[in-house]
């Protein structure tokens, strides 16, 4: 009863979010703009050796997702805080975690279809072949989402309402994501490059474990950074 | 090249009493240091309280 | 005097006796060195460096006993919402950091002549540098909360969380094929070695707690200071 | 005494929260100890390896075959080559199944780097079963013991660094 309540204000947080983005659009170019560039200075810096620029791909894919993602994580909370709209949504009796939930959501979204820009670009940038295993590549990125967005929500919430919070936001994310940013880069790049030292399924239930643990860690904590 | 020969002939190409020495004054250079920014820290939080109640004195 | 410090949730502390334990760990660090350095012969493999790991090791443990406390601290803040448990958890964090810091350049300046490398990225030494960087976050996200009260709340959460990471850190070596040696126990080490060990895994200790106790004390007395100031700019309601 | 000194002025909106979501904090618990348990115990030891052994790489086959990979091991007694002229330095490294691969490094090795010791190689298997090494590791053990009567450490470092062949 009371969970269908939290379902029905979770989801009306994302979809709130997610048309205020749609509405807006300029915000989504720009970061899937910026993530292509990033994925463009990356081939760059690697020079003109098609082999190292291919076995790089993976990483490299991941990094742009997470850099411009993290734009969108703090725009989150921004949004809210510049309408004065967080103070009544916490008004609201068991609203902390529907409203972490909905923002959860809605970063979901947005970073999975940064992704998928992101993969479909670097298919073509750093000529990488698209894997008859595709189906399992989709779960990788999938729980990679999962994982980054986790964490990216959580710790956005604290820092888009501190002073520097440009700075603020990836100093505390980037070392807590490490564990997930590592799967899934592993993952991807058995699935994508193949290589003598990773194997796709071990890092992917690894990812899974993390996913679990990072998401029951920021609900149970969300009350407490939410609230101050 | 010479210095690998050298070495493989089992002179160490540096000796580990530099490293032995360098770890020692990296860790004393460190704990000092925040030994004394503790302790500055302490005297100007007492500075401020001393400032503090001496204000409230005041009005 | 007595009747400002009503005005402050909590009194300034007074420091008499930690300053002589303080000046007791440094000379006990001394002798504990000068001690070890002359009762250890020099190793079979790796002669005098092995010296360099009566620092390297008890800052390590060491480095746990204080991400340990930050995470105690930082779950009785949350539960009894005393503000000096913030304090306490942000000075344990801050020496944490240090020998945390200490640990990984002590581990380059040894691995280098004894791997032939600075820097390996194996998960013993990937997860330590990790934790590193997870508290220079929390320090830094210390510093870029200015109201008291949200600070304290971020940053238990933010502790907590880093804090976890510490199991991991220690057992990277057993669960995962590392180039880092696993732990030493009794039987791997000659006895000499052993004492000196325990020796310069004390004195860091209570360096580490002389540290944790000034750092404390210097941020409660900045907290009565604040306190005060603003009890005598609101003419003596006692607001938080 | 333990009542809160400073009480922020939200803990009573938050208190009747926290009340009502006990029973699922006590699942979520369980499940995170599960989550950590499993992390721990479960088969993920075998990914976070930061080398192979000799016999992990050669039942590879074919696609351990000329991939960066590092291998470890200890080196093989006795099997040190060191061919002073064109500084060439090969030797096997094995396992405890036994296996061997032989290598061939290029880089400087360690001062460490004796007959018997543990090593980490960096570098490619080649199609001619040798291992072609860029870098050299020493991979010490948690033994640290005081040279035996007699013994000089600096005199330990010549007698080691005497390879067959030199």
């Amino acid at each position: 009863m009371a969970l269908r309540d939290e379902w029905h204000r979770a989801r009306a947080v994302a979809w709130k979010d997610l048309t205020a983005e749609r509405r807006s659009k300029a915000g989504f170019n720009a970061v899937a703009a910026l993530a292509v560039t990033i994925l463009v200075l990356f081939g760059f810096a690697l020079g003109p050796d098609s082999e190292a620029i291919r076995a790089a791909a993976p990483g490299a894919l991941w990094l742009a997702a997470l850099f411009a993602g993290v734009l969108a994580f703090n725009r989150s909370y921004q949004m809210e805080l510049d309408g004065g709209a967080l103070e009544p949504l916490l008004m609201y009796p068991g609203a902390r975690r529907a409203l972490f939930a909905g923002k959860l959501m809605a970063n979901f979204v947005f970073v999975l279809l940064l992704l998928v820009i992101v993969i479909a670009t670097s298919l073509v940038l750093f000529q990488v072949a698209v894997p008859p295993t595709w189906p399992a590549l989709l779960i990788v990125v999938l729980l990679g989402a999962v994982g980054l967005v986790t964490l990216g929500t959580f710790y956005a919430a604290m820092a888009s309402r501190s002073r520097a919070r440009e700075v603020l936001l990836p100093l505390l994310l980037f070392p807590m994501l490490v564990p997930v940013l590592l799967a899934a880069i592993q993952a991807t790049k058995a699935l994508l490059v193949g290589g003598a030292m990773n194997d796709a399924g071990a890092w992917t239930s690894l990812l899974v474990a993390y996913d679990v643990i990072f998401l029951i860690l920021t609900f149970l904590a969300f009350d407490y950074v939410i609230e101050a | 090249m010479s210095c690998k020969r050298l070495f493989l002939e089992g002179h160490p190409v540096v000796s580990n009493v530099y490293f032995v020495v360098g770890a020692y004054a990296v860790s004393w250079i460190v704990l000092l240091a925040y030994l004394f920014r503790v302790q500055s820290l302490l005297r100007r939080s007492r500075a401020a309280l001393a400032h503090a109640r001496s204000a409230g004195g005041a009005t | 005097m007595t009747s400002a410090v009503a005005n402050s949730p909590f009194e300034a502390p007074k420091s008499g006796r930690w300053l002589l334990f303080g000046w007791l760990a440094f000379a006990y660090l001394i002798a504990a060195q000068a001690i070890s350095i002359a009762i250890s012969p020099p190793d079979r493999d790796m002669g005098d460096l092995q010296k360099i790991l009566y620092i390297h090791v008890p800052a390590a443990w060491n480095m746990g006993i204080c991400y340990f406390l930050v995470a105690i601290y930082s779950m009785r803040y949350l539960w009894k919402r005393d503000e000096r448990d913030d304090l306490k958890a942000a000075a344990a964090a801050e020496v944490g950091t240090l020998l945390n810091g200490l640990t990984l350049v002590l581990g380059m300046i040894w691995g280098r002549p004894t791997w032939g490398v600075w820097w390996a990225w194996d998960a013993r030494l990937t997860s330590t540098l990790v934790m590193f960087l997870i508290f220079a976050g929390y320090l830094a996200l210390r510093a870029f909360v200015d109201e008291p009260e949200r600070r304290a709340q971020w940053s238990a959460a933010a502790g907590l969380f880093g804090a976890i990471n510490y199991p991991i850190v220690y057992m990277s070596v057993r669960w995962w094929r590392t180039l880092h040696q696993v732990q030493s126990t009794p039987d791997t080490l000659d006895p000499s070695y052993a004492l000196s060990l325990r020796l310069n895994a004390f004195a860091i200790l209570f360096i580490a707690i002389f540290f944790i106790r000034r750092r404390y004390e210097a941020a409660l007395t900045e907290r009565v200071a604040e306190h005060e100031l603003q009890a005598a700019v609101l003419g003596g309601s006692s607001r938080g | 005494m333990n009542t809160p000194v400073n009480t922020p002025a939200n803990t009573p909106a938050n208190t009747p929260a926290r009340r009502r979501v006990k029973p699922g904090i006590v699942a979520a618990i369980v499940v995170l100890v599960g989550a950590f348990g499993w992390l721990i115990w479960g088969g993920l030891d075998s990914n976070v390896v930061y080398f192979l052994e000799p016999h992990e790489l050669l039942a590879k086959g074919v696609s351990g075959v000329d991939v960066p990979v590092r291998l470890g091991g200890q080196v093989k007694p006795g099997s040190v080559k060191w061919d002073e002229v064109s500084s060439d330095l090969q030797f096997e490294i094995t396992d405890t199944t036994g296996m061997i691969v032989r290598v061939r490094s290029t880089g400087v090795p360690p001062q460490m780097f004796r007959d018997a010791m543990g090593v980490v190689v960096e570098g490619r298997l080649g199609s001619d079963t040798l291992f072609h090494s860029t870098s050299l590791m020493i991979k010490h053990s948690n033994e640290y013991r005081a040279p035996k009567e007699g013994e000089q450490p600096k005199e330990m470092y010549k007698s080691l660094m005497k390879v067959p062949g030199a």
